[in-house]
């Protein structure tokens, strides 16, 4: 099964982005492809190449980025939130692309499910 | 609009998008209009619930100048230029909150908890904010 | 103390549990997403209308306009103040609370 | 459809408010800090029992540990899923409604 | 710490901090911690309040690994160290929650709900998150 | 009176970072002082000079950088709560500075009062 994922809320601040990315993981090792993960709101802030949290933290930038090369993930920002919110090219971590929200609306019409989460 | 078009998948889904926020107070109003607007272009069978504190949204007088915010509620009169009728606002949140129906921008189905219960339970993709 | 809260109390348990921590002294401002709780005629309205014999309610008047709740829709005995009438209320108190 | 509701039933009425639009079909997951709502005893806890009946009601087991909610605090009835029961829950429902 | 003791003014003002909220789903406990640890250098007279969902921060069975957090409870067995000792717990808040004293991972005073608010009435500064 | 300001959330999403800017706005107006505004939690992405909102919204970070010119505020992104969540040096708004905790402690002792501004 086709499933998209929405993340409304940023790293470490709330714990949507940590339940998208172990949900994701959950999906994957099941077997379910995960089309997209749309990233709106303050989500746009799981996105930022400058995060630097401490050692022995999760690194979520990084892992998203890693799920992403691993499974060919498509992890999109959402341009309008990102630009209110100063993520542009370049402090975009790697495998996040930068674009509108046509396709939040697209993933929503080609995965079989679409999962949102927030604050 | 092109995008849609260039998108169509000949797909029709239901979408709905869940308002139960107060506008103002938080951005996600504003961000989920914007989504909303986009939705239109793609060709989908698109319905707006407003329940909870979301009903606040439409109250016509809102008017956020003296917080130095733009008044983004007469956006909801344009959802109908895109052909997004389908306005669903619950009349127990309103009956709540003091909201009459005759304080809302822009006409709506005013329907009651139960109703609400089935338009969401009808739908292929909910949005929430 | 002067305790303010920014929480709809239609969404939010706040603005009740600020009312029931007064002591002698204190005061309540309501502002952003709190002013709704200002809104005669609601249960949280009431609530406001019970508190207002031993503790003064403000509410603040550009969040009120912001959301389109007209001085006649406020609680009656509630003060409408603007920022000017906020920075003044910090002043007159002796330390500020926020119910977060 | 399946429901998430992931406040705490404690701070914010979204349980409530989700509990009162459960249609034929629908089913409930806790996350995160929702899982409080899943403690036997209290007045959540209550509400989500006078629901099972209809609906069933799940919760997320690293949610719980996470809040250190043992098993035996947990409503009977409610059930215990990990992440791979929520995708599962997710692929078995039309649809997925999150309460944010 | 010479971080506090350079900025050392005489003034010894009676700081509190009030935990309302739940841990993990939000950073707020986590980052209300570490300014807690930060004041407790500038030899203020440091209070915490918990309450409401604050009192979930204390649990001593918490266990985050699942979700990929560190578990931080541990840390309020420190503030001892620093000499913040007084922490206090709302009843009612306890009782609410079905959460027994004996669940927490620190000693505190447990107070009842008429008793935090004269806790909170004589601070000088409050801080919340 | 020397008013010391805390902000806990980040620019657009919440009104917090709208308020606290009312609020000096008005005690500088009349005669105040605002001794230092701190940015904790999400209310360090305030200091992203990324930022770039639509023409016709408020320029938040902007405005916090022209205030703090005009009446010579400290504004205090703190260190820990920004290395986290990607505000950095090259990254920072004018005005703003990065330091440590300790300057929201100091706040509290030497201000008057100090006003908290969050979610």
């Amino acid at each position: 099964m086709k499933i998209g994922i929405l993340v409304n809320e940023g790293p470490y601040t709330h714990q949507a982005s940590d339940s998208a990315y172990q949900f994701a993981v959950a999906a994957l090792k099941v077997g379910h492809g995960v089309h997209r993960v749309f990233f709106y709101h303050d989500g746009v802030y799981n996105g930022s190449s400058l995060t630097d949290p401490p050692r022995d933290d999760r690194q979520i930038a990084d892992r998203w980025s890693k799920l992403a090369a691993q499974h060919e993930i498509d992890l999109v920002v959402c341009v309008a939130a990102a630009l209110r919110r100063g993520i542009r090219d370049q402090n975009l971590a790697p495998g996040f692309r930068i674009s509108g929200l046509g396709q939040l609306v697209e993933s929503g019409i080609q995965a079989d499910r679409l999962v949102v989460f927030g604050d | 609009m092109s995008e849609g078009d260039g998108e169509a998948t000949g797909l029709v889904k239901k979408f709905l998008f869940v308002n139960r926020k107060a506008p103002y107070g938080t951005i996600y109003a504003l961000e989920a209009l914007e989504v909303v607007l986009i939705s239109a272009a793609f060709d989908q069978d698109v319905s707006l619930a407003f329940l909870d504190d979301g009903v606040y949204q439409l109250v016509s007088a809102n008017n956020p100048a003296g917080i130095g915010m733009k008044n983004f509620s007469p956006t909801y009169r344009a959802l109908e230029d895109y052909d997004v009728t389908k306005l669903y606002v619950e009349r127990e949140s309103l009956a709540e909150r003091g909201v009459s129906e005759d304080a809302l921008i822009v006409p709506v189905t005013v329907v009651g908890r139960a109703e609400m219960g089935k338009v969401m339970a009808a739908q292929d993709v909910v949005l929430s904010f | 103390m002067l305790h303010t809260v920014n929480k709809s109390p239609f969404a939010s348990l706040t603005l009740t549990q600020c009312l029931n921590h007064l002591a002698p002294g204190a005061a309540v401002l309501l502002i952003e997403d709190g002013v709704y709780g200002a809104t005669a005629g609601t249960g949280a309205g009431t609530q406001i209308a019970s508190c207002l014999g031993r503790f003064p309610v403000y509410v603040l008047g550009p969040d009120l306009e912001a959301r389109g709740i007209s001085h006649n829709q406020v609680v009656e005995g509630v003060v409408t103040v603007d920022y000017a009438g906020f920075v003044k209320l910090v002043v007159e108190h002796d330390a500020v609370q926020s119910w977060l």
